[in-house]
């Protein structure tokens, strides 16, 4: 008893990077919740209940855990398509998430947006764009709202590295960097857009001279570990909300999927995949990170997944049962006001005499 | 961030003449005076007071912070004022001119339309972009375009184009004081023309979904927006003088259109002249035709008559670009083609 | 560089069936085997071998010089292709669909669609821009478009939209032998349809500027293009076991558009039902109605219907997508609300 | 006697960076028939002979005549509206320049063009684009067609510093490098687009670390000394044409009148103008260094100024009495067959009997 006590009050107190036992924990929780949430999501797909496309983040996991852990409730994210992950991270009920995918009108858009277009207003979670590039132009917009209004709150842009290549990552950054917005701009560098090596794409392999083109401070990150992702994005938050300007943050990572699903991914060879499964899979670096200080066991680790099993189960069957839209909801909703879109005439038409 | 004022009281009106340009600035500045939500980013619009002078001023009265002028960036420029709406503001974009709106049309039609529906009605897109288009001073083929049809092609945007300076600014007033995605299209050629305006502090606005008819007539129904409208006005001042009365409709709108106005007319007259400045396939004139026909197919005698601009990129040579434009000549020659000879036949042949 | 090789031999055909996807993969790859000025750029095409798999195998084929990935930036594979066809190349611009072809739409517009005239009559453009339109598979609002009216507005250009993998073949081909440029407009849901083309070494190209009758029929002419032509054969098919003779024209290109097939049969059928996925309001449809009334008004004895997506961006649900889309149900329902009961007198209530 | 062959012999064997007496005095005719013919441009427009938009030159005379100094008859290039320069530079029959600001028959591009639009399959110089930044990517294409083709030329792109605040510099100098294409960027930073100043559009105010970003070859020159021009301009043709890739130069220039003739730069200083035209005036500074040089005496800059008044006002002459294109010509050249503008309808149409 006495031992198991001790035992537990050294754990209460172990801390990585300054966070809680408590906090660790829940980002390994939520890590395996986008895992397993994701795996949920494939089979639905596979079973078609799901259509569309749909993006998984596995993998990439580290990356949205750490990058989330930093920013405060307040904060707005804008991202792609690949956003289930950033969805639940931001405080999004996974039922509307998994119900959304389902296309189902308790979904968080209503069923009208499904896999690439999650949005809360509650949670300042603005988009999934399927528009590659985009949200970054919109995040430039959201820096000029945030430093009008002088608020302590950042946008935070999530793009991958093809996005780079497109002329809105040039127009916002530059405008972000001259007027100093306080925004982030995340590329998660899984080194892929669709089957383009990010090799063959850029002509310099980092984006670190990218960001000095427009003065921007630069921060290189192994996106497959957490703790490290945390400490980037608090660095840079810390900075655009101290007046500081916007930073620029690669974080390193890799996609264990194709694409979409409708990707084998031939481009990239199978070693290259086992590679980085087997070697960098950032669940279990966390894990070994954990249990090398102490503060995890295995139980641990099979607790959470147990839990995690249940509730993804759960979400999947509350996405399964919820109704459809109805027709009635075709027409509403294009504007506020419910002109524009169709009430072109009023009156009724009169036959000719 | 303090909230909207009162509007300013509404009395009884007085007018003065002022252009259309300056109808605009008071606008902006009117409404920027009213709730500080508003400000207006684009190229050249402080130091430079916009190209065609539009924003003159405005940078002394709000400051930096409410004036912006963005880098030469129309995609940055379209898609801050999405996300800056998204944050509480309620911009007004300036595009240079309607041609590099093209540049920011991804922006405009697939996020600015679409965003409020695809996310279940959750995004509030109080956008207006302002933009000026059309052709007539020599500018070429890249700088003379109406691509209003574009954009009035998407549902969730509204498409204003006003023709007189009570319009222009009622209806920009009228623009910040809703909800809704807004493109704002101004003409090139309309910033110098003059009208009358209601004193300074006299409140008014014009709504966003209703046409006017800028001269009655029982002969023909000439349906116009933007610049042309004061073309038309014109043709049916001549073709009153020889006994032809045109009724004449400023749509002020294209996206609603109201179609109960023009259907009403169409029911009177039985007949139909469309006049725009832009191409005439696939455009906002055969869409409009398309609806009168829909509408009231059996009340037309002839087939809806359309003037329009010719249908190639716009010639800069002086004589080329007058042919290429549509011009009064055109809406008479339209309209006594259409109108059977006995309705001159009072007149005769004076 | 050697200049175009003879065309295969024409010789009598025998047929094949094979998919749309397959007949556009021929097409690039005998032309590009006989004109070594032609290559391939785009997003994805060589080692993904294109989203949509056209493209698929040309790379082993051509090798990296003849088919290009490019990085994820659309509005430089507009202009790359732009520009080595004023360098004497024969681009195919893949854009990977025509929602981002808006990132593109400045070049195309203002570039492509003007450099001809504008210059003089010196530029020559020969460039073909392919990109898959529509929805249908549940991909939301941003990918579900057809935006084809948008362009064919604009003087300069043409548009290709084939619905058979004979006309994709044929037309595809015909477009890489002529110097104008084309957007070469497939729809996302055609690629899987099956038809019947030539036997390969039998040389064939479809004219750029000519639709075709796909059934006869005296009751009603169904004007359509791309993937809605199989929706209509369908609700023609149904409505001749009704004794309803629908009459259905695949326009093939809308611009330049094949009036005079139309009007043909509008005055053997007096009365029209255009189709088309894309929406209602300023769009293609509305502008071939609005052409019909123009050259047949008295031919026609009711107003044109029209049966178009509904005027809302794409919703994701399976129930909202078929709604939003036009379908075959609606197809008949339009015909049978235009064509008065005696037609279908002879076979009664069965 | 002797004396004066002597000296002449001495002048013909003088060079400055390697040119002879006569390429230095073609140089210094270049700039100030450059000059004059603007000048006589903006009287005409005064005069209500040309309309639209007409944007000069003057000021920025030593880069253009730098820069194509160094090319060659192949070599194409692109650029924006204030090209009337480039266009006499790159061999256009400076008659054919002026009547096309008159929009007459004889112009360049038939009248159809005007002040902005200036082309020559002949010369491969292929616009003239009113649309900031798009030159920029087709120069990319041109690129490509060279490479593809094997040929020894290059595609040179010549734009502002406003230009390169559009994405589409950042996609284009991105496929360029990527691709290692034969193109040269030189961007002609006269520190305005119309009224911002680089200072408020651009984070860093050089163009360097934004070259670097790309992976490109970067040279920054005096865009007032027409030989140091010409020098960048070899340097990076001679990359491009032996497989080295695109290079990108930053010319330092200014532009002496208002952005158009319309605009009366009340954004800059007067006393900043003054400097300029007073200290910096390229064609002062390249007299006074070929006088120096004992190259040039004074008569030799009055014989040329005579000489240039007299064509200028024959290119005048030229415009003035050439005749308006004819409304035949409205339809003409919209495609190559003729097909797609108008030809809707072909048959005549018969009345319902
Ligand atoms: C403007 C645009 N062009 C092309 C596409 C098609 N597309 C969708 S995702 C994608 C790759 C994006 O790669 P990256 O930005 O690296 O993100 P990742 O998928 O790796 O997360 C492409 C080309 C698109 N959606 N939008
Ligand atoms: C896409 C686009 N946006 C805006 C304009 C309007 N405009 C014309 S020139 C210009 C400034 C360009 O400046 P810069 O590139 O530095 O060239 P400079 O005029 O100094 O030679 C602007 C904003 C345009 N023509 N095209
Ligand atoms: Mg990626
Ligand atoms: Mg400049």
């Amino acid at each position: 008893m006495a031992i198991r006590e001790a035992r537990e009050a050294r754990e209460a107190k172990a801390t990585l990077a300054g966070l809680s036992r408590e906090q660790l924990f829940d980002m390994h929780y939520k890590m395996v919740l986008l895992r397993r949430f994701e795996e949920k999501a494939a089979e639905e797909y596979t079973l078609g209940k799901i259509g569309g496309f749909l993006h998984l983040y596995i993998g990439q996991e580290a990356s949205g855990v750490g990058t989330f852990s930093a920013l405060q409730p307040d904060d707005y994210v804008l991202s792609a398509y690949r956003e289930h992950g950033y969805a639940i991270l931001k405080g999004l009920d996974p039922k509307a998430v998994m119900a959304e995918l389902f296309g189902k009108a308790t979904g968080g858009s209503k069923g009208k947006g499904g896999s690439m277009h999650m949005w809360s207003n509650e949670h300042h979670l603005l988009g999934g764009q399927a528009i590659v590039g985009g949200q970054l132009v919109m995040a430039a917009g959201l820096g000029i709202a945030i430093q009008y209004q002088n608020e302590k709150r950042i946008a935070l842009a999530l793009f991958g590295d093809g996005a780079v290549d497109e002329g809105a990552f040039h127009e916002a950054l530059n405008l972000a960097s001259v007027w100093k917005l306080p925004v982030v701009f995340l590329c998660e560098n899984n080194q892929y857009s669709m089957g383009m090596a990010v090799t063959k794409a850029w002509a310099v392999p980092s984006l670190e001279p990218r960001a000095a083109g427009y003065g921007m401070p630069y921060l290189k990150v192994d996106g497959m570990d957490t703790l490290a992702v945390r400490e980037a994005m608090l660095e840079a938050r810390e900075r655009a909300v101290s007046g500081g300007g916007p930073t620029l943050i690669e974080s390193l990572t890799y996609r264990f999927r194709g694409h979409s699903m409708a990707d084998p991914a031939y481009y990239r060879t199978r070693e290259e995949e086992k590679l980085w499964k087997t070697t960098r899979d950032p669940i279990a670096l966390f894990e070994d990170k954990l249990k090398e200080a102490g503060l995890m066991a295995d139980r641990d680790i099979s607790a959470t997944n147990d839990r995690v099993d249940a509730e993804v189960a759960e979400y999947a069957r509350f996405a399964n049962e919820s109704p459809d839209p109805t027709i009635d909801d075709l027409y509403a909703d294009v504007t506020v006001d419910g002109r524009g879109a169709i009430a072109w005439r009023t009156k009724p038409s009169t036959p000719r005499e | 961030m303090a909230t909207a004022k009162e509007p300013e009281r509404n009395e009884k009106k007085t007018m003065r003449t002022i252009t259309y340009r300056e109808a605009l600035r008071e606008a902006i500045a009117e409404e920027m005076r009213r709730d500080e939500r508003i400000y207006i980013l684009g190229e050249d619009i402080a130091g430079y007071g916009g190209t065609y002078g539009v924003t003159k001023g405005l940078i002394e009265e709000f400051g930096e912070k409410r004036v912006k002028d963005t880098p030469l960036a129309e995609e940055v420029i379209a898609g801050a004022a999405i996300g800056s709406a998204l944050g509480g503001l309620r911009p007004i974009a300036e595009l240079m001119t309607m041609n590099f709106s093209l540049l920011a049309s991804d922006q405009i039609i697939n996020s600015l339309a679409k965003f409020r529906y695809m996310f279940g009605g959750q995004a509030k897109l109080p956008v207006v972009i302002r933009m000026p288009a059309g052709g007539g001073a020599q500018r070429g083929a890249q700088h003379s375009q109406m691509l209003e049809s574009l954009y009035a092609h998407i549902p969730g945007l509204k498409l204003v184009m006003p023709a007189t300076p009570y319009d222009a600014k009622g209806m920009l007033k009228a623009s910040l004081r809703q909800d809704d995605p807004i493109l704002f299209i101004e003409h090139e050629l309309l910033y110098n023309v003059k009208g009358e305006v209601p004193d300074l502090g006299v409140h008014y606005t014009v709504p966003l979904d209703q046409g006017i008819v800028r001269r009655e007539g029982k002969d023909v129904t000439i349906v116009t927006f933007s610049r042309m409208v004061h073309i038309c006005s014109q043709a049916a001042e001549d073709l009153a003088k020889e006994g032809i009365e045109a009724e004449v409709i400023d749509l002020r709108a294209i996206r609603p259109i109201d179609l109960d106005l023009v259907l009403d007319s169409v029911r009177k007259t039985n007949r139909v002249v469309i006049a725009e400045e832009g191409w005439k396939y696939y455009g906002t004139g055969q869409g409009i035709a398309a609806l009168i026909y829909e509408y009231a197919f059996d009340w037309l005698d002839a087939p809806i008559a359309h003037v329009t601009g010719k249908d190639v990129p716009m010639p800069y040579s002086k004589v080329l670009e007058r042919a290429a434009l549509p011009g009064k000549a055109e809406v008479i020659a339209a309209v006594k083609a259409l109108v059977p000879a006995r309705a001159t036949a009072g007149v005769g042949a004076r």
